[in-house]
């Protein structure tokens, strides 16, 4: 696969084997794109089971095989897969391809001005291994025993005796392995291959956060792949890592050697998963300060402090981890050092929240479509981030923990935060990769339907959570304290369905514009940063003349000049 | 207040109402910064919109850190909500429970699918339980040659407790990870297999609640429910004797279930 | 600065005779580090050598084989910032079963020494 | 071995004076170190947590141990000759350095296959009790990354033939070189971990 298969005539050879960051880009963005859409598909019929417990579902219900929803009413089993899947397919291969993977390959090295990624092989193997975990983990339906049915933080014992794990594990560490090849390669590439004058303080804050990110996959992620192995040994050679002695499932003795413990896999899983959870979070803000800096015109308030907050948060986000392990058995003392540490990294993501919207101070903000989601991004983040305060707090978190209140705390950070400024990356970004403006009053019906559909489907979880409502529970009405908030259920679920309805119009104008959108010039933000100083789409090897770079990258409305903002490769002639 | 409805629900323990504070308090404060947020945030989009011939201005030497003084004063606050409200209540809570000697104990063995809820009995002593003897009549393998196990009491899914009177429950599991939650008392612990985790609680109100299990364990996670029973002393000590298994077996299963 | 200046600079060509000194004392150590363990020390006083000895044959290791004595910044700020996340997943886990060791049925070694 | 990036044209640029094939090495190290950390955090918590612990010498074979210790030290030792012949230009030498780290791998697996038969044969499998699970576990990926530096040791040497004075050769050999000598250390933890205490 060398240099000329970029090139190469046949299509299928040219896209699915080219080294280009740019092709691996849109590939990660596309095929994650269209996992989100299965995990939105999975959590539809789940919506279905908790709207009306025990009704048949409607469409799905006559197609399903009798094992999974005998006569149309979905089996517990299936809905704890469907719960387990959604949990995964959303973390594992939408977000977090789309978030690092589809603009990290493409938008990165455009910004620090380099030709391509370190490694262009090493990224192709990243995509490859992504592709083929992410299709192992969706085959897992059909497997013999179905999909994982533990949730998607598959806790043993359960995940031991749970049918459908195995596929689970195996599908991890090759997710895993994707990651670290690209972590390590975005990290070579933001520090060895940056454009003359390019200083680390003049890099775009995107460029920040995607190597803070990296850092947090190529050292939280080994913990996981380490673990997922010890539990693979469990299930497949009977070893006991995590089953204690003397187990009784079902009334029958479990025929283990005991003096495993199960906590040892929340420690370890919540040690990747936080980080995770930071991993999921990054990139949506690295977008967010692009799109605001350039749609208010003037630099973004306090580079200095965004920049700092998320190192700090990017070291820090290893030592919070046991706050999601107050309750399960853990020591009451490292609870409470626990307690310490969440509170102080809920300080720099507030610090980052307060330079946004300072950043709006003196702005001229045009309300362009990207502009609609950033700016929704910055309350929606404010409620998720708030909401996390009686999470992160030991005491109020003894009621909270496995209620519907976490449900709607991670909701709020992931939907309306990071996914609503993915899509506005896609907006924004849109031009550079096809040379075409995406139809904004699509965008704009696509943004104020999703938007609303979204608050509709977790707000009521806050009220849920209040009530005590059990989290994955099959049949919420079989708790009486969860009885009252049932019609809440219903409310979620058809905002959930409307919801889907809503991506329609995303959907259409994406591939529409391919072809026929609106034909633009190489900047049509009028944007500073490298990616808009060359060609688009950019031809391969990027950039058409030598970069060099001069200041930092949101030099707008600079004093004394006509034009309101001045390209970072160009000198500030004052 | 009625006992379940949207908010939260009937208070009926003794730290359940410091919890309540808790939640009451932190919503409150969420509530306004994200007011004042939200009025500051609405405010910069109405003035600063995109007005033809007016330019942005640039005004980076505006205090960065003055404005992190919200921050600051946010910060301040939860220090002093750590300091004086979580952690001396989470000690309260879950640190120093009353030691199991003298107060009122129960052992609490969640299976898949129900809670076994184990009686010392009048000798105040649990009965030794070995996972050999577990037997659908026996479901905890209480091993009755050990004498302290001749009085003890198993039930499924319903735990007595005399009122106003700690009493501290000791909790395990015998195959997957459960949580005990009883919403009104604001109790949720993590049953862990290959560990006894002491929980305690005070009930301050008589009534009937509802124990439910808050930690995924497989197919019946959400029909794994229990009665808990809240009586007087008298009444407490009335039902716990109507229970106690009358002739000792030697070994066979006993007639407690 | 083409690929291999990069090279001469950072490693300051390799010298033998350092490398073979390195191979004696590993050798060496390692069997020290056995005939110390055929002491049967008690446990804690054993683990402490025992580290003691697989740290500095590590050190020698990473310092003379793997060049880390001529390395740039960012190589050491990498491991230090690796090592500290080492130190809080190994203490983490550990001081919670030491802690909880009262919770669970079979008290671990360590609380059983003391009870 | 005509990589894609040689033949971009290679603007000067702001980099951090460390090669590119250096830097991912050593943030790959970085990513194995959290890995192998993990596996002693699980073997330190579950030893902790174990009621009983067996002594390293009571089951397991420390002379044969202490063998394959003395063997990875001197693979490490001919990987960095090798390295040094490498950069001194000397193919012969450093085929004949590498081609020893392969040989001296392969030994290092032929003991510990010895090893792990012995306990096969007196039926002690990973099943058998927790040390043993621990004990195969930890081994068995210290095996598997035993495994992956035969290869990419072995690619080495078959490319030595042709692209021995490629610019980037001699950074390739040192970027296997790290690893390998992060593989020997790794060991040198795993010895007293499992044999000794």
């Amino acid at each position: 696969m060398s240099q000329d298969s970029h090139s190469s005539s046949k299509p299928f050879y040219r896209y699915f084997f080219s080294t280009d960051h740019k092709v691996i880009g849109l590939l990660y963005t596309i095929t994650a794109l269209f996992f989100l859409l299965c995990g939105f598909m999975l959590m539809l019929v789940m919506r279905w089971q908790l709207a009306f417990p025990g009704s048949p579902i409607p469409f799905l219900g006559r197609i399903l095989s009798p094992n999974l929803a005998p006569n149309g009413v979905m089996t517990p089993d299936f809905y704890n897969a469907l719960g387990a899947m959604h949990g995964t397919i959303m973390v594992f291969l939408g977000i977090v391809p789309l978030g690092v993977g589809g603009f990290g390959n493409y938008v990165l090295p455009l910004q620090i001005g380099a030709e391509d990624m370190a490694f262009p092989r090493l990224n192709l193997a990243s995509y490859w291994f992504f592709l083929l975990g992410g299709l192992l983990m969706l085959s897992s339906f059909i497997m013999p025993g179905g999909a994982a049915q533990s949730g998607w933080t598959s806790y043993p014992p359960l995940a031991i005796i749970n049918p459908g794990q195995t596929v689970w594990l195996f599908a991890m560490v090759m997710l895993i392995t994707s990651s670290l090849l690209g972590a390590v390669n975005f990290l070579v590439t933001s520090f060895n291959m940056r454009a003359m004058g390019m200083k680390l303080s003049r890099l775009p804050i995107f460029v920040w956060a995607q190597i803070v990110t990296a850092f947090l996959l190529l050292l939280a992620f080994p913990p996981l792949e380490a673990a997922s192995v010890l539990q693979l040994m469990d299930r497949i050679a009977h070893t006991s890592f995590y089953l204690p002695q003397g187990l009784v499932i079902l009334g029958m003795r479990h025929i283990a050697s005991g003096g495993g413990q199960p906590l040892l896999w929340q420690h370890l899983f919540w040690f990747l998963a936080h980080p995770e959870v930071y991993v999921l979070l990054l990139p949506a803000m690295g977008i967010v300060s692009e799109i605001l800096a350039n749609n208010t015109r003037k630099p973004l308030h306090g580079y200095n402090v965004i920049v700092g907050s998320m190192i700090s948060i990017g070291i820090l986000a290893f030592v919070v981890w046991a706050h999601h392990m107050f309750i399960s058995g853990m020591s009451a003392v490292l609870s409470d050092f626990f307690l310490v540490t969440t509170m102080i990294i809920s300080v720099p993501s507030v610090a980052i929240l307060t330079s946004f919207v300072f950043s709006l101070r003196g702005g001229s903000i045009r309300f362009t479509t990207p502009m609609l989601f950033a700016l929704a991004f910055l309350p929606m983040f404010g409620i998720g981030g708030l909401t996390g305060l009686p999470l992160g707090l030991t005491v109020t978190d003894i009621y909270l923990h496995d209620t519907y209140y976490i449900i709607g705390h991670f909701h709020y950070i992931v939907v309306p935060g990071s996914l609503l400024a993915l899509m506005g990356g896609v907006y924004y970004w849109f031009p550079k990769w096809f040379g075409r403006k995406m139809n904004d009053t699509l965008g704009k019906w696509h943004f104020w339907t999703s938007l609303i559909c979204m608050n509709g489907v977790f707000f009521p979880m806050f009220i849920q959570g209040l009530a005590g409502q059990d989290r994955r529970y099959y049949d919420p009405m079989a708790a009486l304290h969860s009885v009252p908030t049932q019609p809440l259920h219903v409310v979620s679920s058809v905002f959930a369905g409307l919801l889907f309805l809503s991506q329609i119009p995303f959907i259409y104008n994406f591939f529409y514009s391919i072809r026929h959108g609106e034909k633009t010039d190489d900047n049509p933000w009028q944007a500073t940063t490298l990616d808009w100083a060359c060609p688009s789409p950019p031809p391969h090897g990027n950039f058409t003349k030598p970069i060099h770079v001069y200041h930092g990258p949101y030099e707008y409305s600079p004093v004394g000049h006509k034009a309101d903002w001045i390209p970072q490769n160009e000198e500030i002639l004052a | 207040m009625k006992q379940y409805g949207w908010g939260l629900p009937l208070a009926a323990s003794s730290y359940a109402g410091s919890i309540d504070f808790g939640i009451y308090l932190i919503h409150a404060v969420m509530i306004l910064i994200f007011v004042i947020w939200g009025v500051f945030f609405t405010y910069l989009l109405i003035k600063y919109r995109k007005k033809t011939g007016v330019s942005a201005e640039r005004d980076e030497t505006h205090g960065v850190f003055k404005s992190l003084i919200p921050d600051l004063i946010v910060m301040v606050f939860e220090i002093v909500l750590i300091a004086v409200y979580a952690i001396p209540v989470w000690s309260k809570i879950k640190i120093d429970t009353p030691a199991s000697g003298n107060v009122n104990t129960v052992a609490i063995e969640a299976q898949q699918w129900s809670w076994n809820i184990h009686y010392p009995g009048p000798d105040g002593k649990f009965g030794k339980t070995e996972s050999k003897y577990v037997h659908f009549s026996n479901p905890i393998g209480l091993d009755y040659n050990d004498p302290a196990a001749k009085d003890d009491i198993v039930i499924a899914n319903e735990l007595h407790l005399p009122v106003n009177e700690p009493t501290v429950i000791e909790l395990t599991s015998m195959d997957v990870i459960h949580s005990l939650f009883i919403p009104e008392f604001r109790l949720k612990q993590d049953a862990v297999p290959g560990m006894k985790i002491p929980v305690w609680v005070k009930p301050t109100k008589i009534g009937t609640f509802e124990i439910s299990c808050a930690q995924l364990c497989g197919m019946a996670h959400s029909f794994m429910r229990g009665k808990v029973v809240v009586q007087s002393r008298a009444d407490y000590d009335a039902w716990l004797k109507s229970h106690e298994p009358q002739a000792a077996q030697p070994v066979s299963a006993s007639e407690a279930f | 600065m083409s690929a291999t200046a990069l090279n001469e600079h950072s490693s300051h060509g390799p010298n033998v005779r350092a490398y073979m000194t390195v191979f004696g004392a590993l050798l060496f150590l390692t069997v020290v580090t056995v005939l110390v363990s055929y002491w049967h020390l008690p446990i804690k006083m054993a683990v402490a050598v025992a580290l003691a000895i697989a740290t500095l044959k590590s050190a020698l290791v990473a310092a003379v084989f793997m060049h880390l004595r001529g390395e740039r910044i960012i190589i050491y700020g990498l491991l230090g910032i690796t090592v500290f996340f080492v130190l809080f997943l190994i203490a983490g886990p550990s001081f919670d079963v030491l802690s909880v060791g009262g919770h669970s049925a079979h008290a671990p070694v360590a609380m059983q020494a003391e009870k | 071995m005509s990589s894609s990036t040689a033949t971009l044209v290679h603007q000067p640029g702001e980099s951090t004076g460390v090669t590119n094939a250096k830097l991912g090495i050593w943030l790959f190290l970085a990513s194995e170190i959290m890995l192998f950390s993990t596996l002693f955090t699980t073997y330190i918590v579950l030893r902790l947590g174990a009621a009983s612990w067996p002594r390293g010498w009571d089951v397991l074979n420390v002379p044969l141990g202490m063998l394959n210790t003395f063997v990875l030290i001197t693979s490490s030792v001919t990987m960095v000759m090798a390295y040094a012949k490498a950069h001194d230009r000397d193919l012969k030498g450093f085929q004949r350095y590498i081609s020893l780290t392969i040989l001296l791998a392969f030994v290092f697996l032929i003991v510990k296959g010895f090893e792990w038969d012995a306990h096969f044969r007196h039926n002690e499998f990973p099943s058998t009790s927790i040390f043993h699970a621990v004990y195969f576990t930890l081994t068995g990926l210290h095996g598997l990354h035993v495994i992956g530096g035969i290869i990419v040791n072995s690619g080495l040497l078959y490319l030595s033939r042709t692209d021995f004075d490629h610019p980037l050769f001699v950074g390739r050999v040192e970027g296997a070189g790290l690893y390998w000598h992060f593989v020997d250390i790794v060991w040198i933890f795993l010895f007293p971990a499992l044999y000794l205490l």
